[in-house]
């Protein structure tokens, strides 16, 4: 039993290290374009950082397939016709679609598996629905009362959110939920306004979070401490 | 293809319009070639049509195969058939000319200039020979929205004038279509032909009155009539020479053209004249545009606001002329359409000569003008004499016509507003002829020291001024042959009264 | 200058949704027949794709699909494909715009020569809109002030 | 034809049509005029012209706002009246 | 009376929405206000030519119904679907009305380029100026 | 001038409703409107264009004229707009002085 989780752990370890390998890199050729141009092409670099994970790890060629594959579902979904002319006309269309804009769908997906992240997300939604009624619920009482004991605020958090993906999906079920929306997030964090203290608290317990960085297979906050334990425990082996 | 001459002669410069920025992308200097080259078979393709109207009688061309009342149809009859060799010979004539001018006034942008001037040619085409009222609206605004972007790129405080320009241009365009709208929900058709069969059993609807009323006032904006002629001095003044000679004489007519049509083939004439009190009315409108626009003329220090009022003033003599309703005054006012085109793109090609020449259109600037330019100013000379109506020009029978037809029908005040242009065109005219020569004693701080200098042959180069000699020949040979105008083109399209 | 905004969601929110925009526009387009839509509408959704991506990522990145001068180029080709099909059906020997003539070239009968000339027409007519579309945005929103002064307060 | 839902409609359009003429703030006259085009667009699809309603939310709604905002940005956002 | 009233008000709110239009193209002092007046105007049309195409009792959107594959007239009861001409028309007006607006905004703000205001007076203090 | 538009704007609206006073009632099935031209569209449009949307195929084809000419009206509010607003390339005006 440990033994698996050591090597789940030191597996993941790998991951992790192997990214920061990347960023590093990543950081290095970003500073030498810095020092080599002058500052003002700064926003085109900034674009350009945002799209320059999916072309690393997937070849154009499986973006532009799973983009046709994915808006050929679309239309199917809304066109209701199936004769041969018009499922010609879709497939061109889609086929149109993905070779202009094939790495606008599959940037930045940290990770490969798209089947299982669109298993959790999928069921990520129940949860998210229940929250919005208990949500409405609360709002409700606190606007029905003749008093309205709100107490509005703005708190802020820092994420632990690594992708622009987790990042909008918090962000959007924060806003989802009544009694919260999500102001402007900036370098990982996130400014909230909170209609009451209980909306707030619910927000800081971090459930949502976690469900969100668990849709994404981002690092669970539950034992992460221990995998950057093994880390350093691994890397010392190393050496 | 001689069957399709009709559709050739508006869908010609339409496609080159759509080509033109693909070919100036190659070389900026192709644009302007490829608009002659278009324009030139368009004339072409105009003259044959109306060759074919004389011969064999009213071309009906369904467009897109379909039977008239369901499908868009041009109907070319004589008068359509004349206003189209007219459109095209004008529109040729402006883009020959407009060459220099537009290197000098907007050098930098002469590729989209011509895509705007033949798409407003198209505009001008399609307005006059569509059979369909929902039609024409549509190449109403083609026109109208590329005359707002000629004038607005012209010089200082052009864009002012262009936004008024706008404003009043909407506002006449959607009385049009509601006029349309009205027909529509009474007779359900939009055909032309087909509205004049199903109309005469309505005229007794308040519909069709408010209907009759919303079009005229709609097309009272378009072509400038008095009240409602403020967007056309300021705008026609600042537009670029070649722009302000393709739209003012074209503009105007062409809403004329448009009335017309609207009066005598969408209604008959026993509506407009008879049921309705249009044609008092429109004589009254004629009697004030005339003097208004006369006495305005007269009062301005600046050539080209100057024509603008003398064109605000010839609207006048059409409109009155139409309200006369009787044969002559009808064919007078129809033949003035033309001549009234014809001599105003001369003068207005005249004036941009000079600006190209001087760099402003006052006129002081005419000073000395005869020697240095002896060419250019007899053509305005000729243009002259024809608004004035000295005989062998062509403004002499028109306005001949039209005095004939008040006479018959007693409306003096017509007579006396005519009588009174005409001599406010003498003074205006001699004015400008005198300081030409030089005969003026008028000792301008700034020209004083000019008039020292030698005065030598500074002619307008060739391109410039072949168009406009060509355009002041037109006017006397109108002048020589209107009788054959009249009984071959014009007495065709005068109804039955 | 379009620069591109800050917001992490709205322009990772772009970027997701612009395919489908583009999917839409397209089923819009292609759909005019069985269902509301056509070539307008298509083409001022495709414009409306072009215009969030622009709002959200800038002007710069844009142009690596929609340049001013791409935009130009299709509204001419655009017009000139519904203009062309009129020809070549005068050149067929029909009436201009009389789409039954392609029956010759398409080889089905005069019905489906009808249709499939309309959904030519409305392609021509999407691709216009379009880039007619982008050209007023670009043009309306690259506008300089040319005489030195600051153009807008906000 | 619903005759309440009709009348509750143009209610709103002619709500909008005077506050976007009255609003000093052009931004908000123009948002607000997006707003009518919107309305104007529901009272077209209960009329049955779906594919007017829909030329209409693309194009008056979506396109002519924005050209508006892009005009309002490079001039001024104040008005006098 | 108020069957009189029910049949032709919606005339009447034409008839109004475009008197406010007229109005705020005449009466306002700036420019973009003028162009909203027009939008406003422009679209008034547009109602009434719809209001022309409804027919009375459950008509629904010009789509034929029709068996897939199969094309022929299949007697088309045409009191069910709405007069589609006018929605035609209409969508014409609408493009050139977004025509119009999108030149009349080029214009407006090559004016705010010379004389850096949008209202009319001060536009015409400024032309007379100089 | 306020005063002035006010006036011409309450006769504009009396013209207008005048003459609404004389149509077909509103959603009259049996007005001009809805029996002379457009049965046939919906009638036809399915036998001639093989398109069920009446609405397209009279836009496309019946009255596909018409829509050439919106799309160039389109068009020419693109070129307008070019026309206006483009840069300008700074060029020397020479003045005849």
């Amino acid at each position: 039993m440990e033994v698996t989780l050591l090597l789940e752990a030191t597996e993941n370890a790998f991951r992790i290290i192997e990214r920061a390998r990347e960023h590093a890199l990543g950081l290095l050729d970003t500073a030498v374009q810095f020092t080599a141009e002058e500052t003002h092409y700064e926003d085109q670099k900034r674009v350009h950082a945002l799209f320059a994970g999916a072309q690393r790890r997937k070849t154009r060629f499986q973006n532009m397939v799973g983009t046709t594959v994915i808006m050929f579902g679309f239309w199917l979904l809304l066109s209701g016709i199936f004769d041969a002319f018009h499922l010609t006309l879709g497939f061109l269309c889609s086929a149109l679609v993905g070779v202009l804009f094939h790495d606008l769908l599959f940037s930045n997906v940290r990770v490969g598996d798209m089947r299982v992240v669109a298993g959790r997300f999928i069921a990520y939604i129940p949860w998210l629905i229940e929250q919005i009624v208990l949500a409405n619920i609360h709002v409700a009482s606190l606007v029905i009362r003749p008093r309205m004991p709100i107490d509005p605020k703005v708190i802020t958090f820092k994420s632990k959110l690594e992708t622009d993906v987790s990042f909008v999906t918090l962000a959007n079920s924060i806003t989802l939920t009544p009694g919260t929306i999500t102001m402007d997030i900036k370098d990982g964090v996130y400014y909230v306004h909170a209609l009451s203290k209980k909306v707030a608290d619910d927000l800081n317990t971090g459930e949502m979070e976690d469900r969100v960085a668990h849709i994404f297979m981002e690092a669970d906050h539950l034992y992460v401490q221990d995998v950057l334990d093994a880390a350093r425990l691994y890397q010392a082996m190393r050496i | 293809m001689p069957g399709h001459a009709p559709i050739i002669v508006v869908v010609i410069p339409l496609i080159s319009s759509f080509l033109c920025p693909l070919i100036g992308k190659l070389n900026r200097q192709w644009a302007y070639f490829w608009a002659v080259f278009s324009l030139s078979l368009s004339a072409l393709a105009a003259m044959r049509t109306l060759w074919t109207v004389i011969t064999a009688g009213t071309i009906h061309y369904r467009l897109g195969g379909w039977l008239p009342p369901f499908g868009i149809e041009y109907v070319v009859d004589h008068l359509n058939g004349m206003m189209l060799v007219l459109v095209t010979m004008i529109a040729l004539m402006v883009a020959i000319y407009s060459r220099r001018s537009v290197e000098k006034e907007i050098a930098d942008r002469t590729v989209y200039f011509y895509t705007v001037f033949l798409l407003q040619a198209t505009g001008f085409l399609g307005i006059v020979i569509t059979g369909d009222l929902f039609n024409l609206y549509v190449f109403l605004e083609i026109a109208s929205l590329a005359g707002y972007a000629l004038i607005a790129v012209g010089e200082d405080g052009a864009p002012v004038a262009t936004f008024r320009y706008i404003v009043m241009g909407t506002i006449g365009a959607c009385f049009y279509l509601l006029g349309v709208g009205y027909i529509y929900i009474v007779t359900g058709s939009l055909n032309m032909a087909d509205v004049h069969k199903l109309l005469p059993s309505l005229y007794h609807s308040r519909v069709v009155l408010t209907a009759v009323a919303f079009l005229l006032s709609g097309l009272a904006v378009k072509m400038a009539l008095f009240p409602v002629h403020v967007w056309l001095p300021d705008a026609y003044t600042r537009a670029p020479s070649s722009a302000s000679a393709l739209i003012a004489p074209l503009m105007t007519k062409i809403s004329l053209y448009v009335m017309v049509r609207v009066l005598f083939s969408v209604f008959v004439p026993r509506l407009s004249f008879e049921l309705l009190p249009i044609g008092r009315i429109m004589v009254w409108a004629g009697v004030v545009a005339i003097l208004a626009g006369a006495v305005m003329a007269l009062a301005q220090k600046d050539f080209k606001r100057m024509l603008c009022y003398i064109v605000v003033a010839e609207v006048g003599y059409v409109v009155g002329g139409v309200g006369l309703a009787n044969q002559t005054a009808i064919k007078g006012a129809i033949l003035h359409i033309l001549n009234d085109a014809v001599m105003t793109v001369g003068l207005f090609s005249v004036a941009g000569i000079v600006v190209y020449k001087t760099g402003r259109h006052r006129l002081v600037d005419f000073k000395g003008l005869f020697a240095k330019m002896p060419f250019t100013m007899s053509a305005f000379v000729v243009g002259a004499l024809s608004i004035i109506g000295v005989p062998p020009t062509c403004g002499f029978f028109s306005k001949w016509y039209l005095l004939q037809g008040a006479i018959i029908a007693g409306q003096w005040a017509f007579v006396v507003a005519l009588l009174v242009s005409s001599l406010v065109s003498v003074i205006i005219f001699f004015r400008v002829i005198e300081i030409g020569f030089g005969f003026h004693g008028l000792q301008d701080e700034e020209t004083e020291h000019e008039a020292n200098a030698p005065m030598s042959m500074d002619e307008a180069p060739l391109s410039m001024l072949v168009p406009t000699l060509t355009i002041a020949t037109a006017i006397l040979l109108i002048g020589l042959y209107n009788q054959r105008i009249i009984s071959g083109l014009i007495a065709f399209a005068v109804p039955r009264l | 200058m379009i620069r591109d905004s800050d917001d992490v969601i709205v322009k990772t929110l772009a970027r997701l949704l612009m395919p489908f925009i583009v999917g839409f526009a397209l089923y819009v387009l292609m759909h005019g027949h069985h269902s509301p839509g056509g070539g307008f509408q298509g083409g001022v959704i495709l414009a409306a794709g072009f215009v969030l991506l622009c709002v959200s990522f800038g002007l710069q990145w844009t142009q690596r699909w929609m340049t001013r001068k791409t935009a130009e180029l299709f509204s001419s080709i655009g017009v000139f494909i519904y203009g062309g099909i009129g020809v070549l059906c005068l050149i067929l020997g029909g009436n201009y715009l009389d789409y039954g003539r392609l029956s010759r070239v398409l080889g089905v009968d005069v019905a489906e020569a009808r249709s499939l000339g309309i959904l030519g027409v409305e392609i021509g007519v999407a691709l216009a809109v379009m880039a007619v579309m982008c050209t007023l945005f670009f043009m309306i929103f690259t506008a300089v002030d040319e005489s030195g002064g600051q153009g807008g307060e906000q | 034809m619903i005759l309440p839902f009709d009348l509750i409609l143009v209610l709103f359009v002619y709500i909008c049509a005077v506050a976007a003429l009255t609003t000093r703030d052009l931004l908000s006259a123009v948002m607000i005029l997006g707003a009518y085009s919107y309305f104007m667009c529901l009272l077209w699809t209960e009329m049955a012209a779906v594919d007017v309603a829909f030329t209409e939310a693309s194009v008056s709604a979506g396109i002519g706002t924005i050209l508006c905002i892009g005009a309002i940005s490079k001039t001024k956002r104040r008005s006098n009246d | 009376m108020f069957d009189y009233i029910i049949s032709y008000y919606n005339y009447w709110m034409y008839a109004g929405l475009m008197m406010i239009g007229f109005y705020g193209m005449m009466a306002k002092r700036n420019l973009i206000k003028k162009i909203i007046g027009m939008n406003v105007f422009q679209s008034s049309i547009i109602f009434f030519y719809i209001s022309s195409s409804v027919k009375r009792g459950g008509v629904t959107v010009p789509i034929i119904k029709h068996v897939a594959g199969a094309h022929g007239s299949h007697g088309v009861d045409v009191m069910q679907y709405a007069n589609p001409l006018p929605h035609v028309l209409m969508l014409t007006a609408i493009v050139v009305m977004v025509a119009t607006l999108g030149v009349a905004l080029a214009v407006a703000i090559l004016i705010y380029r010379r004389y850096h205001t949008l209202e009319e007076d001060e536009i015409i203090l400024c032309m007379r100026k100089g | 001038m306020k005063f002035l538009s006010l006036i011409t704007v309450l006769l504009v609206g009396v013209a207008l409703v005048y003459g609404t006073l004389g149509m077909p009632r509103w959603g009259d099935p049996n007005s001009p409107a809805a029996t002379h031209v457009s049965p046939y569209y919906l009638e036809h449009s399915m036998h001639d264009t093989a398109t069920p949307n009446v609405v397209t195929s009279v836009l496309a084809d019946y009255r596909g004229y018409d829509t050439l000419g919106e799309t160039s009206v389109i068009f020419t509010a693109g070129m307008s707009c070019i026309l206006l607003l483009r840069k300008r390339r700074k060029h020397k005006e020479e003045d005849h002085v």
